[in-house]
């Protein structure tokens, strides 16, 4: 779909919510709620996203929204999702209805993992959405199983001996994938047609659909707000972010960059990363560096493509 | 609609909001310090600042990208200023 | 037309379950509940009930299932015990603070550690301030009786409430007793068809649950709660007595049993109740005054209606099955002593502690509690405030 | 109350004295008694000693402790008796009743209980009419021989019913089970 169609589309998803300026996660909740066909109900998990789309008395979401807590926004979503097939099983209702997830790398990754697994393996009909920024953003920027191995927070702070966080991130997509459900994407929205494709996709499928989705957090990444959208960029062409969909077991590449660009590109801009270009680092940003390629080499293995 | 001051009885229980969307109501544009101005001249309607406005305030009519930006709650980011191919926004200072 | 029939109160649960028919049930098994979900499971497969049932991950996804189920507008139960319940408690609050009317029978055992399977009730008493509804049972038939009530009390307009239908583990779960169960048109007919009035899956008025509520209204919904919980006290009496034309069988705040003339009484909750009613037969016949309290209805607390039947007792012994390491005695002595203040009764109120893990009480047991109550009236002298019943030095 | 009759069950993890006991629960519960079925539930897996009990009375049951003077008490596996003390609590006129091979006054003997005791092959009855040694349901029908605690044709007529439920989808076994407790029925010896 050109994006001058999908402008047509109803916002489902509306201004006057309280993400920060130039979060991304406002423009990829914004292109997934577009995707859908149907009236949804939309159950988040608390996180920046959540709290700042449903103060009272406000939401701007023009869907039934329904926050629970922290880690059970897969299991919330379930009870919705089941509560409507038994509805419908009797009779008592008609309309056909979509179901959404959303929880940001803290509620997804972490905390609500076992909940979001749960969901996935019993097969309920809901897209999970994770708007993956790397940290937990709504608390003032704790580390996570998400966060790039470097990154300087406020859990894992670059010191005098212990260069930010130790550990690479954890690879959920592929942990997703190994669910064996019948929708999974990675994706980023500085190619806002292939998240809506993904996410019409993951709509359409019967059964759950996974979406791990970049959402820069200026805040967190100390990044510059107008530059969100060109880092999401930036991280697919460095490969730090490659974006790949695996349908019904099926691996398929979404974006190769023309030219695969060092890390220090998607380095140098954040300042999260920024004591890692003092003397005596360069080794960390080798080791990161070599873990890019060895990742980028399994997906393109796994997708079929040539290295 | 809930009003700031309502009384516990005369609010919805247990937090519910019954007015869907209402967030509309409230406006953002104050966070602003620069705000996006569109040249139509140069604009070519891809669309791309529409996408990713954050704020859903780059608005369009009939597939056509409207040069009037809902400053209501546009907070000035700058992200469409940015994403632009043929430099048509422009940010300046309130 | 109802049936008599010899049930474990974990079938009888599974059984109320199937005859009310919730549209949602997600739970995860746990000792002693395991046999009540099993059961109901087996109704779901043999499609005797039109149940959705959610085969959760644990029962911090069964209380969040749940809630989502019924914030859709559907009527959603689950069930829990011990560890179970205390992995639900962030949800628990979620549930009553969104009023949300589930119904979750909750089978009594004591929290770990160490572990211990058996039946004591500190897992429902550390729940006892998250804003449910609690309702206790003596024996598999009140546990029945309560959970088709408690449908009605929960999805009231003026309560909207959860409910925890409490038994004790074991001893009522496991244990085949006599009951009588009701036609299954009866409990379909009570209970009636739920009908919310704003619930998730309605596109023409789409809604939103849990926001952020912050320093401007949260207290007032707070408030609304309080209010609403003080109003569950008519609701379930005007439920009770509907249900006694159904059944014939009465059910209040409390059951007084022997009270009227007593000068000694028990106060006690669940199974103990009736190894209590032996005892006080037995005191009774050889001349001595004794009764017996037994509580149904712990959250909202019958504060003035406790008050009253006691009033004119000389002491009373509070038998709780729960410490709460306050130094001051168990939950259930607490909330007693304290109606009693108002009211300046002349009455000396003291606490046993008992029965924790699984241990058992007997009649003689309860005999001797009577006669320490004797004896303090004799001497007007309270030695223990409060004992650790039945314990080994 | 005065009419009310407590039993205790000795068995193994596996050998049915759950089952036994909520049978008999079941079956005195439709003869319009009030009844109480209850194992001691511990750590105990298959092979371990185990106990179950009823509680059996025409006035309604309030009590909810534990039986600690049962009036009859059922040894299903005879290899018990060396390892628990089955009369504990049983008053002198109690009736105890053992699945075993051995003759009664030697069991009396062993047991030095001057009460009722009556001994069944319940393993050889369930060998020959089931293929195998359940010593359950042959033990029930001891038990209301020598108690006399239900009418015994009525008795058999429920316990089949409730066989031809529990075993619905291998109905085969029902025979030989109605046949093993109608066998110790009478083969049960004082």
């Amino acid at each position: 779909m050109k994006l001058k169609e999908a402008a047509k589309t109803s916002e489902r998803f509306t201004g006057g919510h309280r993400l920060c300026s130039g979060c991304v996660a406002g423009p990829v909740t914004n292109l997934i709620m577009r995707a859908s066909k149907n009236p949804a109900v939309v159950g988040a998990a608390t996180g920046c996203l959540e709290v700042s789309s449903s103060i009272y008395p406000y939401t701007a979401w023009k869907d039934s929204f329904i926050h629970n807590a922290f880690e059970n926004s897969a299991a919330t979503v379930s009870g919705v999702e089941a509560a409507y097939r038994s509805l419908k099983k009797q009779g008592k209702m008609e309309e056909d209805f979509d179901f959404i997830a959303f929880g940001g790398d803290g509620g997804t990754y972490d905390i609500g993992f076992q909940s979001l697994s749960g969901a996935m393996e019993r097969g309920h009909d809901m897209v999970y959405v994770c708007y993956d920024n790397g940290a937990y953003m709504n608390t003032g920027i704790q580390r996570s199983s998400a966060t790039p191995k470097g990154a300087n927070t406020t859990t894992s702070p670059a010191g005098k001996v212990i260069a930010g966080k130790q550990q690479y991130r954890k690879e959920l997509t592929d942990i997703m994938a190994a669910h064996n459900i019948p929708y999974v994407a990675q994706i980023s929205p500085f190619k806002p047609q292939e998240l809506m494709k993904a996410a019409q996709k993951a709509f359409e499928t019967k059964g759950p659909a996974f979406l791990n989705v970049l959402a820069t957090c200026p805040r967190g990444w100390r990044s510059r707000a107008e530059k969100g959208i060109e880092l999401t960029k930036v991280a697919a062409d460095t490969c730090v972010w490659p974006m790949f969909e695996i349908e019904n077991g099926e691996w398929k590449l979404l974006y190769k960059p023309r030219k695969k660009k060092p890390v220090e590109e998607w380095l140098r801009q954040q300042g999260r990363f920024k004591h890692l270009f003092k003397r005596g680092n360069e080794h960390i940003i080798e080791d990161i560096q070599e873990h890019t390629d060895k990742r980028w080499n399994y997906i393109l293995e796994r997708c079929g493509e040539r290295q | 609609m809930v009003k700031p001051g309502d009384g516990y009885k005369d609010i919805p229980i247990g937090g519910l909001i019954l007015d869907a969307g209402n967030a509309k109501e409230y406006k953002t544009g104050g966070w602003r310090t620069k705000k996006p101005i569109l040249d139509k001249e140069k604009c070519i309607n891809c669309h791309l600042c529409w996408a990713f406005c954050p704020d859903i305030s780059i608005l369009s009519e009939d597939g056509v990208v409207s040069d009037q930006i809902d400053y209501d709650h546009c907070k000035g980011c700058g992200i469409c200023a940015n994403e632009c191919p043929v430099n048509a926004i422009e940010m300046v200072k309130e | 037309m109802s049936s008599k029939v010899a049930l474990t109160g974990n079938e009888a649960l599974a059984q109320a379950m199937r005859q009310i028919n919730p549209d949602v049930v997600a739970a995860y098994p746990i000792t002693p509940q395991t046999a009540m979900v099993q059961t109901f499971s087996q109704f779901v497969a043999d499609g005797e009930v039109d149940t959705e049932y959610v085969t959760v991950e644990s029962e911090h996804s069964a209380m969040s299932a749940t809630v989502g189920a019924s914030a859709a507008g559907s009527r959603a139960m689950t069930a829990t015990a011990a560890n179970g319940l205390a992995l639900m408690w962030e949800i628990l609050y979620i549930a009553s603070g969104t009023r949300l009317p589930i119904v979750m029978p909750v089978v009594n055992r004591a929290l770990s550690g160490p572990i211990n399977i058996h039946c004591d009730h500190s897992d429902a008493m550390g729940a006892r301030d998250s804003g449910w509804i609690q309702l206790y049972a003596e024996n598999a038939q009140e546990a029945y009786d309560n959970a088709i009530q408690a449908i009605r009390i929960s999805e009231h307009k003026d309560v909207l409430l959860p409910t925890m239908v409490n038994l004790d583990g074991f001893i009522t779960s496991h244990a085949v007793e006599s009951l009588e169960i009701l036609a299954d048109e009866d409990v379909k007919e009570f209970v009636g068809e739920y009908q919310p009035e704003n619930y998730l899956l309605n596109a023409d008025n789409p809604i939103a649950i849990g926001p952020l509520d912050l320093q401007d209204f949260y207290f007032e919904h707070k408030m609304q709660q309080a209010v609403a919980m003080g109003d569950a006290k008519q609701v379930i009496l005007d439920i009770a007595k509907e249900y006694k034309e159904l059944t014939a069988r009465e059910y209040g705040f409390f059951e007084s049993y022997k009270l009227d003339d007593a000068e000694v009484a028990i106060v006690a909750l669940n199974s103990t109740a009736g190894t209590a009613k032996a005892a006080v037969n037995n005191l009774r016949e050889a001349g001595v005054k004794a009764g017996l309290l037994k509580i149904r209805v712990y959250r909202p607390f019958p504060a003035e209606e406790i008050a009253d039947a006691l009033k004119d007792i000389k002491a009373v012994a509070v038998l709780d099955r729960a410490e709460s390491f306050s130094t001051n005695g168990g939950p259930v002595f607490a909330d007693i002593r304290s109606v009693l203040y108002d009211i300046k009764a002349n009455v000396e109120v003291v606490d046993y502690i008992y029965g924790l893990g699984g241990r058992d009480i007997k009649v003689e047991e309860i005999e001797s509690i009577f006669n320490d109550l004797q004896e303090i009236i004799k001497t007007g002298q309270v030695e223990n405030r409060i004992t650790h019943f039945g314990v080994r030095q | 109350m005065a009419n009310l009759t407590e039993i205790r069950w000795h068995g193994r993890g596996g050998q049915g004295s759950k089952t036994a006991s909520i049978l008999l629960g079941k079956v005195a519960a439709k003869t319009g008694k009030n009844i109480q079925a209850f194992p001691e539930y511990g750590p105990e897996r298959m092979g371990a000693p185990v106990l179950a009990y009823n509680r059996i009375s025409d006035e309604p049951i309030f009590v909810h402790c534990q039986v600690t003077e049962p009036s009859i008490v059922v040894v299903l596996d005879p290899t018990l008796l060396e390892v628990v003390d089955v009369t504990e609590g049983v008053p002198a006129d109690g009736t105890i009743i053992v699945n075993t091979e051995v003759e009664t006054a030697k069991i009396r003997e062993k047991l030095g209980f001057e009460g009722g005791v009556y001994t069944v092959d319940a393993y050889g009855i369930s060998t020959e009419e089931i293929g195998a040694p359940f010593p359950n349901t042959p033990m029930l029908g001891a038990l209301i021989k020598a108690t006399d605690l239900l009418d015994f044709d009525g008795f058999v007529v429920e316990v089949e019913s409730e066989f031809k439920k529990k075993f619905a989808h291998k109905p085969e076994v029902v025979e030989g089970n109605m046949n093993s407790m109608k066998r110790a029925y009478q083969e049960v010896k004082q």
